[in-house]
This record gives structure tokens, C-alpha cells and sequence, in this order.
């Protein structure tokens, strides 16, 4: 019950965020939406049992990630007229509706073909192996995903080094 | 009999043609005349001495053959670079290099001031080789070789002067006629070789073939003795031809190379007597050609056309005698033919060389007493050609005359009629009566030649004074002069020769038995004096006629003869206006075809409508697809979603794959 | 209906996904066109997570278990850290260039 | 199992690495590389030559290696006499080629020595490929090293010539794969796609085999070029360097021709037999034709690339006439284009290199002025125009007396025809030559021109040898060939109905010599 009530309020909260990001048209507003729907989603992860990452999310994306936005958006100091009437064309109508479509289609079919089976619920089994707590998430990473974990580490450095070299007006 | 060394005789001189070639423009002068001349003049030797082995032989096809390698076998074929000698190809071995060093001889007193020298010398040499190899070869495919070899000598030769356009340009029409020529000599030996399997003349003389088979293969081998002998309608590039220096017209384009065609006609009598209307045919454009260059001849000015039209005429005589299957006096008249035209031509250069270089006969004259010992040889030549007295031309070429009128040659052949065929044996005295007129056009034409050259006062300017050459150029005209006195033992009737005993050098005795028979049999015996009495007075009323127009006292009667008939004088002089019309008709055509087809199929039709047409197409139906390739990228997320939709809906409505 | 199951889950990762891909197709603003590229990547991993915690299959079909969910959530997170980086970098030098961050102006690329 | 053949494919490629790691710049360190590894190369495959055993059949110097074995593609190579001879004429041009660029391309050479020697091994593996994945992948590396000589060391239009010859080669090779992939799906139960195992294996319908010959046959024809698919030719051959045209006459234009005499017709005997008379055809059409063009041009190297087309023309007709003399003498004839063409294009580059003008009429009288030129230019005109005597003529010589005696319908009029090519090949030769060498001196900046080098003597020396050697003694390489034509022939021919005599044109009007008026034939 207690569950049900915080995921409705966080799924709104969620949405009702991510709204502002799409609508606001000043890009500082959306950024400062964005943080707060990071954050209505970090306590739905957390409601999914998946603790690490809702940390994770809050830290990494709510803090660095977003950080690097504001920033962004502050050393451009767009001004008003910078950033321009925002114009509703043909296809970027069509594109919002296909967009729509397409979800709508997968979702309803989804709906219609409800699954009939039992639904485990992972996080009640797996209490005792402290299912997405640190040590459990870890171990997977550490254990069977050791490679691609690795890479990402390269992939990381790659950004960096794209990053620099991409935004550096001159080497 | 096999032998070791017969590739000496056309390899020597290639040798020579070699170290000429390569080294002659940085080694002394001396070394250049030495190398070419004994080259040539060993090669002389050892086929004198293959000579010398096949006529001792009794029986008359005797050969001393090599093998000297075997060229190229694929298939059924398989050609040898094979040599022989036997009688004919011995003498005409001995002509070859007899005549050739004569020429080489000479040649060092006339292209001594020119700075090619080496290059003439080199060029000559490998003609030399050339027709060694074309001589001596056992097989057409190798006979073909030496057939090109001389061929592209003779290019080189025409165009040696090759900075005058003129030149360099006569030179290349001597090639192109030559190889339409060698288009049908090639075809023939395709025919040959499909035929019976061999392209070795062993190997044809057993093959079995039918008379269609030996028409077309003989029919074919005879456009390439036109084309080489210088036949109608192939004669064109011969007067052309005396572009080059006047020794190469005398050995190449009069006395060895324009023989070849009548050569091979002769070495494959076997191959004709077995088709008798292509032996016909030979013998008609013969007697045609030699009338009708005669014709021309009689009107030229300059001094090596008239020779060079002669040349024409006498070849023409020389493929009425094979024509009408008297190999050996075609053959013979070959021979003879090689002595007096090598002496007048040499003696038409020593009056250029004598002129500094005039060649009109309108600016000559009287040149008797400046150059005596070029007049009288000269002057024998011309009696020998035109048979005034008994020398050597008189008796090969009323060898030919005799036996084309007493011929059986086409006695068996009918002609095609509505009330029934007839026969052609009216044939051979209309041959005998177009070539006894073509012999009183050659004693006219000839006279006019001489004694608008040597007789009458001397016409040129002043400024050039005539000198007489020097013995280097005066002693093989001599020689020449005298050769063409002797030849006339080759031609003794028999019964004459049986009675001075000289029976074994005459040349219808020691070819007995070579030549094949015409399938007519044997000509019939005629009286021999009639026909000769007949050509004498034929003789002599050309050189009178010519005495009475051209000599010194004619007081101009040629020029009022002339204006009397313009037109055909116009003609004469214009040579009938062939090479307009071939010109006209074909030449100018052909390039035309060339051009047209260029700009029409190749640049339009293919590449422009077919090539660039297709990539305009892809490039058309690339600028609609662009249109959705606007650098938007809102409009291709739009689009992906677009798609996304279509996928997604298309994938639920079918079930996943 | 108050019983929260996995396809609450869904739904709602497919609203954010919505939201973010209008974003996408939608704005001009190029800083926001990345955020909303960040809104729809949340909406993957949510789902990630959903059925991480309620699974379908009765067996993980990889080594690890259904934890690999969760592992996939982290390696998204590293790439979309990445993708901001760079994805910022470039509206820095393409606004150095342009003075402009709007997207539909961004058109040279084409053919 | 010997690596001598790997070794000659693959030293040219050694040197492209050696080249590759040299600093750039000029010094010529990277011509030397080339030249020394080609000369090496031409000096292995003179081993190839002295250990090939011309009465063996089948492939020689065989070497096999797994390379991806589920998929049925191996490193697979030999080679017969064909193939050995068109090895040797790669080898022998490498080291000429390089020395061709010495003085006439100065930019970028480190590429330009790159692409050479990658082209070469590219060309050789090609010949020596047994297995249709490797020949396919050597086949395809060719082609950019080659479109790269042409659009970069090129002339004006360069790069509407590249792409040209890029685009007409590729869309042919994309048909011959899925021909090949094809082939492959129908190698039998364990999937192969090595020639000698499919050639045995190989059992298609009539239908299959006609599709499968277009493939591959529109494949080679493009590349050799038979009419009408010819007009990239010249384009690529003009805007080409002379060391890009000697390679592109002397040695890819006979992968057209190798294709057709070891693909497209073995593989494919019944569809190959229906139509080698078309083909033949379009070969006695490129001769004439090709002739005609050659006799429009202006523009030199058009002209010689034109000339491509009609000698070309001979070695398609000389492979559709199926007999063994005109087989063997297509096969001397490519070697045979090879050697004289690519002297011709080289002697097109020396001239390009003093005057910078592809125009004839710019020349004239170069005999007074450079008579060495001359000379070499003579011999390469007579080579090309099949004076007996030089290699030309041999190869010509056989393939028409073969064509003429050949059962294919109309083998004696193809033969003709063929003929006449001969004779418009001297027309336009030596109109040419005339043009350029003979006659006054037309330009006074002519009179100043220097003659060969020793550098460019050393080039053509070679090639006069090969032109002069061949023509006289073509024995030893119409032996090697001989068993490879033979069972090419018969592989071909195996199920056609037994060969027709050839046929006779009829006789003239038979009561011209009625039969019964002849004497009997004459014993001899």
C-alpha cells in the first residue's frame, strides 16, 4: 500500500518534471526539471529495490551530469532572442505523432497480451543476497561483466580526451 | 640432301643489316661498305654452293634442305623455319645476292655523300635477308615472313628521305597496298591449312584437294602476288615507290622483291596446274597490266616513273607466262628481267647523280657524250628489254609470247552461255596478241627513254654540268650490261642451243621436269621462227616510231602528235587517274567512315547516351532522394520515428519473425 | 490496480520515453534536445530495473542472474555521462562557430 | 608443397611495407625500394619458369592453407601454363613500370610506390588464385590501387576517368559474386568455393550455367574491354600516367581475358559453347571497330588505347574459335599485347615526358631530332601491327588460322574479317608513326628535344628483347600452354555434337569447270 502510494506520487512527480523539460523554453528551467524528475526517478528505483543505482543516479546524474548542463547553459548565456521562436512544423509534428504512435501500438499490445504466469518479485527472494544493494551489483559487474566494465573505463577516457579536444577552440 | 649451313645465306647478310645497324653510325665508313658488301657477297658464295649441289644432281627436283627450327607448333600446326634449295630457289638465291651485291657496289659510289649511309646500308642488308629468307623458305608460313620482311624494307627504303612528307608518305601506301595484298596471301594459307593440314609445301604437294579448294587457296595466294608484284588493281604504290634512292629502286622495286609474287606462283606450280581458272585469271590481269602500264609509261617525263611503269609492264609479262602455265618462261623473264632493269635503273641513277639529283627527262638529253660509259650500257639494256636485236629480253619474253599463243592451258575451260557453253582456247593468242602490242608499246616507250635521256642536245640549265660517275658506280652497270647479254643463253631455243652446245645452261633444259604441267598438257609446238620473226618486227617499229617522234630529228613532232588528242594525252600523263579514283573512292571514305563512326557510336550513342546516360539516370533519381536529405536532423528523427511506427505496427500485426 | 506490478513500471517508462523522444524531435534547442536524449535513456533504464526485480523467465538467460539488469542500468549511466560530455563539447564548438545552438540551423552535413 | 608462388605474390607486398615505413620526402628511396623489390619479383617467378614442367597437367606450385573453413574458402594457389605466362608478363612489366615514373611523377611518390607494388601482388594473385573467395578479393584489390594511378597521378580529367573505370569494373564484379556465392550453394553437401574441387563437383542445369556465364562473362568482358562495353577504356587509358596504362593495357585488361579462358567458359562448358559465337562476334566487332576509332583519333594515348580494343578483339575471337591453335595463340597474344602495347604506352610516356602534349599533330620529324626514339618506336609499331618476325605476328597468325579452320558457324568469315584488321591495324599504325616521327620537323621546339636516357633505354631494352625473342622462337611458351589449351578445349567441347568439317564457301558457278572436261590429275 505504502508502496503503491509512493510510486503514484513519484511516477507523477516524474512525469509531471520531465514535462517541464520538454516544455520550458528557457533551457536552464528544464535543466533545473530535469534534476527534479532525476530525483522523483531515483526514489522509483529505490521502490524497484535497486539501491545502488538510485545512489548512482542522484550522484552521477543528478549531480555531475546535470552539472555539466547548467554549466553549459550558464557559459553560453543565451539570451532571449538567442534562442529563438520555437516553431511547431510539419514534421516535427508528424515526428511527436509517430513518436506517440509507435509507444501506443507497443504498449496496447503489450496490454492486450497481458502476461498470465506468476510474477516473481525478485527483491522479496533475494532479500537474504541483498538484491541491488552494493555487494550484489558488484559481484555481477566484477564477476561476469568484467570486460565490459573495464571498457567502460576506456570509454570514459574517451570522452574526456573528445571532449577537450571537440571544445578546445584551438590545439 | 640435309645440310648444316644454308641458314648462312639469309643469315649473313641479317648480320650484316645488324652490326650496320647498331654500330654504323660510330665506326669508321669503311667498315659499314665492308660489312655489308661481304656479307652479301658470302652469301653469294654458299649459295653458289648449294647451287652448285643441285644442279649437278640428275634429278631436277634435287633439294638441299635444313631444318633450322621449329618455329611454332600449336594444334594441328606446326611450322618449321625450314630451308631449301632446289633449282628455282638457287637461282633465284644467286640473282638475289648477285644482283644485291652488284647493287651494294654501286651504292657505296651513290650514298657515299649522304649521312645515312649506315642506315641505307642496314636497310639494305636486311632486305637482302628478307628475300633470302622469302626465297629459301620450305613453307608459306616462313615464305610470308621474308613476304613481310621485304615488304617492311621496302617501307623503309621508299621513306628513307623521310623528312619529305611526299616520301615518307609513298612509303607507307607501298606498305598498306602491300599488306591488302598479304591480307589475301594470309587468307590463303588459312585455306591451305584447313584444307589439307599443311602449310609446308612437302606436305601440300601431297594433299589431295578439290578443284573449288585449290581455286580459292590459289585464288587467294594470287591477291597477294598481286598485291607484291605490283598487279592491277594493286599497282599504285610501285611508281610511288621510286621515292627512295634509286639503288632500292633497282634492287627492290625492280629486279627481286616485286618478283616475289611470280616467284611464288612458280614454287607452287603444283597448287595451280590444279586450278586452272585462277592460272587464267593470272595470266588476264598479266597481259592487262602489262599493256596498261605500258600505256602509261609512254607518256611519264620523269625518268624512274617510266621505269617504274616498265617494271609494271614486264611483271605483267612475267605472270602471262605463269599464267598461261609457262612457269618456266615467266621465271626465266624473271631472271633476264633482273639483269636489264637492275642496269637501266642503276643507269637512270647515275644520270640523276650525274644531274645532281634532275629526274625530268625534259631537262636531259644528249647526255651520250657526257656520260659514255652509262649511255652504252644503258643503251644494251634497252636493246635487251625491247628485244631489237636478239639479247637476252628478246628471248624470255617471246618464251612467254610463244607459249601463250600455242598454250593448252585453258583448252579444257568453257564459259557459261545460254545456247551453250564455249570454250576458252581462243584465250591464249588474244593473250599473245595484247602482249605482242604491249611489246611494241614497251620498244616505243623504252626508245623514247633513251634517246630523250642520252640522244639530241643536252636541255637542262647551264649552272648543272653532267659528269660521268665513278668507276665504283660504272663497273656493276657493266657488269649488269653484260649479264644482260649473256642471259640470252638461258633463253636459246633448244634446237639452236643443242647445236652450239650450250644445251645445259639454257633455262627450259635445266628447269625440265621442275615445274608442274598445266593440266592442259604441255603447250603445242608452233613454228618458232614466225613468232620471233614477229616480234622483231614488232621491235623495230616501236623504236622506230620513237625515232621518228622523239629523236633528233623529230623537230617536235611528239607535241603536235599530243595536241591532236588532248584528252588522252591528259589521261596518260595523269596515269588514267587511278589513284584519284581510289582515292576518292576508298581512301577518303574509309577515314570518313572513321571520323563519322567516332563521333556517332563511340562519343554519342555509347558513351553519351548509353555510359553518361545511366549514371544521369542514378543521378536523377539520387536528387529525389535528396530532397529527404536536408542536413535536418529533427526531420530524420521524425523520419526514424516514422519508420519506427511502421516497423513496430508491421512486426505486432505479423508476429515476430 | 493499487497493487503495483511490473507493468506500472512499464507504462511508466514508456510515458518518459514519450516525453523524451517529442523532446527530441521537437525542440530546437540543442541543450535540450541532449536533455531530452536523457530523459528517454531513464525510461530504458527503468525498464532495465522493472524486470530486473520482477522477471518473466524463471531462469536468467546470462551468467550472473537477473542482477544483470542492474549492471546494464550502470553501463547506460557511463555512456550517457559520456555522450553528455561529448554531446556538450560539440554545442560549445559548434555555437563558437555558429553563435547558435539551434539544431534545424545545423544543416552543412548534407549531401 | 612449395611457398615459391606465395612468395611471388607476396614479396611485392613486403615491399610496399618497407616502403610504407619510410619517411616521406624526396631522394628516391622509395623508387629504389620499388624497382629493387619488382626486379626481385621478376627474379623469383624466372624460378617459376625453370621448375615448370610443361608436360604435367594440372596446377603447379600448389600451396594450400586453411583460411576460414566453415565457410569453404581457403588460401588456395597454383597455376598452369596460362596462368604462368601471364604471372611472368606481371613480373616482367613490374620493374619497367617503376622505372617509367622516375623522372615523370615527382609528387606524392611514397603513394605512388604503394599503390604499385600493391597493385602487383593484387595482379599476380589474381593469376594465381584456385580458389573463387581469394581470386575474387584479389580481383577487387586491384581495382583501387589502379583507380587511384589514374585519379591522382592522372591528367586533367582524372577523376571523371577513375571513377568511370571504378564504377564499370565494380558493377561487373557484384554480378560475378553472386555468381560466386551461387556456385557455392551449389558445391555439394560440404560447401566449397575452391575452383579445382567445383570444377569437378559442379553439375547445373542448362539454364543455371547460361546465367551464371552472362555473370561472370559481363564480369571479364567489361575488363577486356569487348565492344560495345569498351568506352571506359580510353577515358581511364589518356588521364592515366604511363606507368598506370602500361599496367592497365599490359596486365589487367588480360585479367578479362584470363577470366574468361579459366572461369567463366570451364565452369560453365554448355553455356560458354551457346555463346562463344556472340562473343566471337563482338571480338571481329572490336577488331574492325576498335581499327576505325584508332583511325579518328587525334590524341595519342587514345589512339594506342583504342588499339587495345582491336587487339583485344583478337585474343576474344582466338578463345570463342575452340581450336588449339587459336586458343594457344590467344594466349601468346595477351602476353604478346602486353609486351608491345605497354612498350607503346611507355614510349607514349618518354614523349608526354619532353613535349607535355598528347596531341599528334604536335609532333612531327622526331626521327631527325631523336632517332633512338625512333628506332625503339618503330619496333614497338611493327610489333604492334603483327609483323612476322616480331611477337605480334605469331599470336595473330594463330589465332586466325585456327578461327579460320574452327567448327563454329561462321569460323571461315570470322577469320576473314579478322584479317582485315590486320590490314587497318598498318593503316592507323603507321599513319601514327608517320605522323609523329616522320616528315620535316613541324615545331622548332622540337629540334630540342633529348633522346632516350639510358634510364629509358633500360626500360625498352627489355621489351624489344621480349618482342624480338617471342617472335622468333615462341616454342618454349606455346608448349607450356599446350595442355591447359588442350583440356580447356576439350572441357568446353566435351558435350557438343561432334565437331563439323569445316565448310566450305561454295564453289563458284559449277559449270565454270565442268568435272567431266578434267583430265585426270597428273601423278607428281
Amino acid at each position: 500500500m505504502t508502496e503503491s502510494i509512493l510510486f503514484y506520487a513519484f511516477a507523477l512527480g516524474t512525469l509531471l518534471a520531465a514535462s517541464q523539460v520538454v516544455l520550458r523554453r528557457n533551457p536552464l528551467h528544464g535543466a533545473l526539471s530535469l534534476v527534479a524528475s532525476f530525483f522523483f526517478l531515483a526514489g522509483i528505483y529505490v521502490l524497484l529495490s535497486a539501491h545502488l543505482i538510485a545512489i548512482v543516479q542522484v550522484m552521477v546524474y543528478a549531480g555531475a551530469v546535470m552539472v555539466l548542463f547548467v554549466f553549459v547553459i550558464m557559459l553560453l548565456n543565451l539570451k532571449d532572442e538567442e534562442l529563438g521562436e520555437q516553431r511547431v512544423t510539419f514534421w516535427k509534428g508528424v515526428g511527436a505523432l509517430a513518436v506517440l504512435g509507435a509507444v501506443f501500438v507497443a504498449t496496447r499490445a503489450a496490454l492486450a497480451n497481458v502476461y498470465q504466469g506468476p510474477v516473481r518479485d525478485l527483491a522479496r527472494e533475494q532479500v537474504a543476497q541483498g538484491f541491488g544493494g552494493v555487494k550484489a551489483v558488484g559481484r555481477v559487474l566484477y564477476q561476469h561483466s568484467v570486460l565490459p566494465f573495464e571498457l567502460t573505463s576506456l570509454l570514459l577516457l574517451v570522452a574526456i580526451v573528445g571532449a577537450v579536444v571537440v571544445a578546445k577552440g584551438k590545439i | 640432301m640435309d645440310v648444316g649451313w644454308l641458314h648462312y645465306i639469309p643469315l649473313l647478310p641479317l648480320l650484316g643489316a645488324a652490326f650496320c645497324g647498331l654500330a654504323g653510325k660510330w665506326v669508321p665508313k669503311a667498315w659499314v661498305y665492308a660489312a655489308a658488301l661481304v656479307t652479301v657477297l658470302l652469301s653469294f658464295l654458299v649459295g653458289l654452293v648449294a647451287f652448285e649441289m643441285v644442279s649437278s644432281s640428275p634429278a631436277p627436283t634435287a633439294q638441299v634442305r635444313e631444318l633450322v627450327f621449329n618455329w611454332m607448333a600449336a594444334g594441328k600446326l606446326s611450322v618449321d623455319l625450314g630451308l631449301a634449295v632446289d633449282r628455282l630457289s638457287g637461282a633465284m638465291v644467286l640473282v638475289v645476292t648477285g644482283v644485291g651485291f652488284l647493287i651494294h657496289v654501286y651504292s657505296v659510289g651513290y650514298m657515299d655523300e649522304d649521312p645515312g649511309y649506315w642506315r641505307f646500308f642496314a636497310y639494305l642488308n636486311l632486305f637482302v635477308a628478307a628475300m633470302l629468307l622469302l626465297v629459301l623458305a620450305d613453307n608459306l608460313v616462313a615464305m610470308f615472313v621474308g613476304w613481310e620482311g621485304v615488304g617492311l624494307c621496302s617501307y623503309l627504303l621508299i621513306g628513307f628521305w623521310f623528312d619529305d612528307e611526299a616520301k615518307a608518305t609513298a612509303g607507307r601506301k607501298a606498305f598498306i597496298v602491300n599488306r591488302i595484298g598479304d591480307f589475301g596471301f594470309l587468307l590463303g594459307i588459312f585455306a591451305l591449312f584447313a584444307f589439307t593440314g599443311h602449310v609446308d609445301y612437302t606436305g601440300l604437294r601431297g594433299a589431295n584437294l578439290s578443284l573449288a579448294q585449290a581455286s580459292i587457296a590459289c585464288a587467294l595466294l594470287f591477291v597477294g602476288a598481286i598485291g607484291k608484284s605490283a598487279q592491277l588493281p594493286l599497282y599504285v604504290w610501285l611508281p610511288d615507290a621510286m621515292a627512295g634512292p634509286t639503288p632500292v629502286s633497282a634492287l627492290i622495286h625492280a629486279a627481286t622483291m616485286v618478283t616475289a609474287g611470280v616467284y611464288m606462283v612458280a614454287r607452287l606450280s603444283f597448287l595451280y596446274i590444279q586450278a586452272p581458272g585462277v592460272l587464267c585469271a593470272i595470266a588476264l590481269v598479266g597481259a592487262l597490266t602489262a599493256a596498261w602500264a605500258a600505256l602509261i609509261a609512254t607518256s611519264q617525263t620523269d625518268i624512274k616513273k617510266v621505269l617504274a611503269y616498265s617494271t609494271v609492264s614486264q611483271l605483267g609479262f612475267m605472270f602471262m607466262g605463269v599464267g598461261v602455265g609457262a612457269f618456266f618462261a615467266g621465271t626465266m623473264h624473271l631472271v633476264t628481267h633482273a639483269f636489264f632493269k637492275a642496269c637501266l635503273f642503276l643507269g637512270a641513277g647515275a644520270v640523276i647523280h650525274g644531274l645532281h639529283g634532275e629526274q625530268e627527262m625534259t631537262k636531259m638529253g644528249g647526255l651520250r657524250r657526257h656520260m659514255p660509259r652509262t649511255a652504252l650500257t644503258f643503251l644494251v639494256a634497252t636493246v635487251a628489254i625491247t628485244g631489237l636485236i636478239p639479247l637476252s629480253g628478246f628471248f624470255s619474253k617471246d618464251e612467254i609470247l610463244a607459249q601463250a599463243l600455242h598454250t593448252n592451258a585453258f583448252s579444257f575451260l568453257r564459259l557459261p552461255r545460254e545456247d551453250g557453253p564455249i570454250g576458252l582456247t581462243w584465250l591464249g593468242p588474244a593473250i599473245y596478241l595484247l602482249g605482242t602490242a604491249t611489246a611494241l608499246l614497251t620498244s616505243f616507250y623504252m626508245w623514247r627513254c633513251y634517246l630523250l635521256t642520252f640522244e639530241g642536245s643536252y636541255r637542262g640549265p647551264s649552272a648543272v654540268t653532267p659528269h660521268e660517275s665513278p668507276p665504283i658506280m660504272t663497273a656493276p652497270l657493266q657488269i649488269l650490261a653484260a649479264l644482260s647479254v649473256v642471259g640470252l643463253v638461258l633463253g636459246l631455243p633448244e634446237g639452236f642451243a643443242h647445236k652450239l652446245h650450250l644445251e645445259g645452261f639454257t633455262w627450259e633444259h635445266f628447269t625440265k621436269g621442275f615445274f608442274a604441267v598445266a593440266r592442259g598438257g604441255p603447250p603445242g609446238q608452233g613454228n618458232l621462227l614466225v613468232t620471233y620473226l614477229v616480234a622483231l618486227a614488232v621491235a623495230w617499229a616501236g623504236a622506230f616510231v620513237a625515232w621518228r617522234l622523239y629523236g633528233p630529228e623529230a623537230a617536235g613532232r611528239a607535241e603536235r602528235l599530243a595536241a591532236q588528242w588532248p584528252r588522252l594525252r591528259a589521261a596518260l600523263v595523269n596515269k588514267f587517274y587511278v589513284d584519284e579514283l581510289y582515292d576518292r573512292a576508298i581512301v577518303r571514305p574509309l577515314w570518313a567512315l572513321a571520323r563519322g563512326a567516332f563521333t556517332v557510336v563511340d562519343k554519342t550513342l555509347i558513351d553519351n547516351v548509353l555510359v553518361n546516360g545511366s549514371a544521369q539516370l542514378v543521378a536523377g533519381i539520387g536528387s529525389l532522394a535528396r530532397r529527404f536529405q536536408n542536413g535536418d536532423v529533427q526531420r530524420y528523427a521524425a523520419l526514424t520515428a516514422v519508420g519506427l511506427l511502421v516497423l513496430v505496427w508491421a512486426l505486432l500485426k505479423r508476429g515476430a519473425p | 490496480m493499487l497493487q503495483v506490478g511490473p507493468q506500472h513500471y512499464l507504462i511508466l517508462a514508456a510515458l518518459l520515453f514519450v516525453l523524451g523522444a517529442i523532446g527530441v524531435v521537437v525542440r530546437r534547442n540543442a541543450l535540450v534536445v541532449l536533455m531530452s536524449i536523457e530523459l528517454m535513456l531513464n525510461a530504458v533504464n527503468l525498464t532495465f530495473l522493472a524486470f530486473s526485480r520482477f522477471p518473466l523467465a524463471a531462469q536468467a538467460p546470462m551468467a550472473g542472474g537477473f542482477l544483470q539488469g542492474h549492471a546494464a542500468v550502470f553501463f547506460v549511466i557511463a555512456v550517457a555521462a559520456a555522450e553528455a560530455a561529448v554531446g556538450l563539447a560539440i554545442v560549445i564548438a559548434v555555437f563558437r562557430s555558429r553563435a547558435s545552438v539551434n539544431v534545424d540551423e545545423f544543416d552543412t552535413l548534407k549531401l | 608443397m612449395s611457398h615459391l608462388l606465395t612468395l611471388v605474390i607476396f614479396l611485392p607486398m613486403a615491399g610496399a611495407l618497407v616502403v610504407a615505413l619510410l619517411p616521406r620526402g624526396e631522394g628516391g628511396q622509395h623508387k629504389a625500394v620499388a624497382l629493387l623489390t619488382s626486379l626481385a619479383t621478376f627474379a623469383l617467378s624466372i624460378a617459376l619458369w625453370t621448375g615448370f614442367q610443361p608436360s604435367r597437367t594440372g596446377y603447379q606450385f600448389e600451396a594450400r592453407a586453411e583460411w576460414a573453413k566453415g565457410l569453404g574458402f581457403s588460401y588456395h594457389v597454383g597455376i598452369d601454363g596460362v596462368a604462368l605466362l601471364l604471372v611472368l608478363l606481371t613480373t616482367f612489366l613490374g620493374p619497367i613500370v617503376v622505372l617509367s615514373t622516375w623522372t615523370s611523377i615527382t609528387e606524392r611518390v611514397k603513394e605512388l610506390c604503394l599503390a604499385l607494388l600493391v597493385l602487383e601482388t593484387a595482379m599476380i594473385g589474381s593469376f594465381a588464385a584456385l580458389d573463387l573467395v581469394l581470386f575474387f578479393a584479389f580481383w577487387e584489390a586491384m581495382l583501387i590501387p589502379m583507380a587511384l594511378l589514374v585519379g591522382v597521378w592522372g591528367s586533367e580529367r582524372r577523376i571523371y576517368a577513375a571513377v568511370k573505370f571504378f564504377l564499370f569494373t565494380f558493377v561487373g564484379s557484384v554480378l560475378m559474386l553472386l555468381a560466386i556465392f551461387y556456385l557455392w550453394s551449389k558445391s555439394g553437401p560440404e560447401r566449397t568455393f575452391d575452383y579445382v574441387v567445383l570444377l569437378e563437383r559442379l553439375r547445373l542445369e542448362p539454364g543455371e550455367q547460361k546465367w551464371l556465364f552472362l555473370a561472370f562473362a559481363l564480369a571479364f568482358a567489361i575488363k577486356v574491354p569487348l565492344f560495345p562495353l569498351h568506352t571506359w577504356l580510353p577515358d581511364a587509358h589518356t588521364e592515366a600516367p604511363a606507368a598506370g596504362s602500361i599496367l592497365l593495357a599490359g596486365v589487367l585488361l588480360k585479367m578479362g581475358t584470363f577470366g574468361f579462358i579459366r572461369y567463366a567458359m570451364p565452369l560453365f562448358p554448355q553455356a560458354a559453347l551457346e555463346w562463344t559465337p556472340a562473343v566471337a562476334w563482338l571480338g571481329v566487332i572490336g577488331i574492325i571497330y576498335g581499327s576505325l576509332m584508332c583511325m579518328a583519333q587525334t590524341d595519342l594515348k587514345r589512339l594506342i588505347a583504342y588499339s587495345s580494343v582491336a587487339h583485344l578483339g583478337f585474343v576474344m575471337l582466338g578463345l570463342s574459335a575452340l581450336t588449339a591453335e587459336a586458343v594457344s595463340g590467344a594466349v601468346l597474344q595477351m602476353v604478346n599485347h602486353g609486351i608491345s602495347t605497354g612498350a607503346l604506352f611507355l614510349m607514349v610516356g618518354v614523349l608526354y615526358e619532353r613535349t607535355h602534349s598528347r596531341d599528334i599533330a604536335s609532333y612531327g620529324g622526331l626521327a631527325r631530332v631523336t632517332p633512338a626514339l625512333a628506332a625503339v618506336f618503330l619496333v614497338v609499331t611493327l610489333s604492334s601491327i603483327g609483323l612476322p618476325g616480331t611477337n605480334g605476328f605469331v599470336g595473330e597468325f594463330l589465332i586466325l588460322i585456327g578461327t579460320f579452320r574452327a567448327p563454329l558457324g561462321n569460323g571461315t568469315l570470322l577469320a576473314v574479317l579478322g584479317s582485315v584488321g590486320v590490314v587497318l591495324g598498318a593503316v592507323y599504325m603507321l599513319k601514327l608513326y608517320q605522323s609523329a616521327m616522320l616528315g620535316p620537323v613541324r615545331h622548332e621546339a622540337l629540334r630540342s628535344l633529348p633522346d632516350l636516357s639510358l634510364r629509358e633505354w633500360a626500360a625498352f631494352a627489355p621489351l624489344i628483347v621480349a618482342i624480338v625473342v617471342i617472335g622468333v622462337r615462341p616454342g618454349p611458351l606455346l608448349a607450356a600452354v599446350k595442355l591447359p589449351v588442350d583440356e580447356f578445349i576439350t572441357r568446353v567441347t566435351a558435350r557438343a555434337p561432334a565437331a563439323e568439317p569445316p565448310r566450305l564457301p561454295r564453289p563458284p558457278r559449277a559449270p565454270f569447270f565442268p568435272r567431266n572436261v578434267l583430265p585426270p590429275r597428273e601423278q607428281r
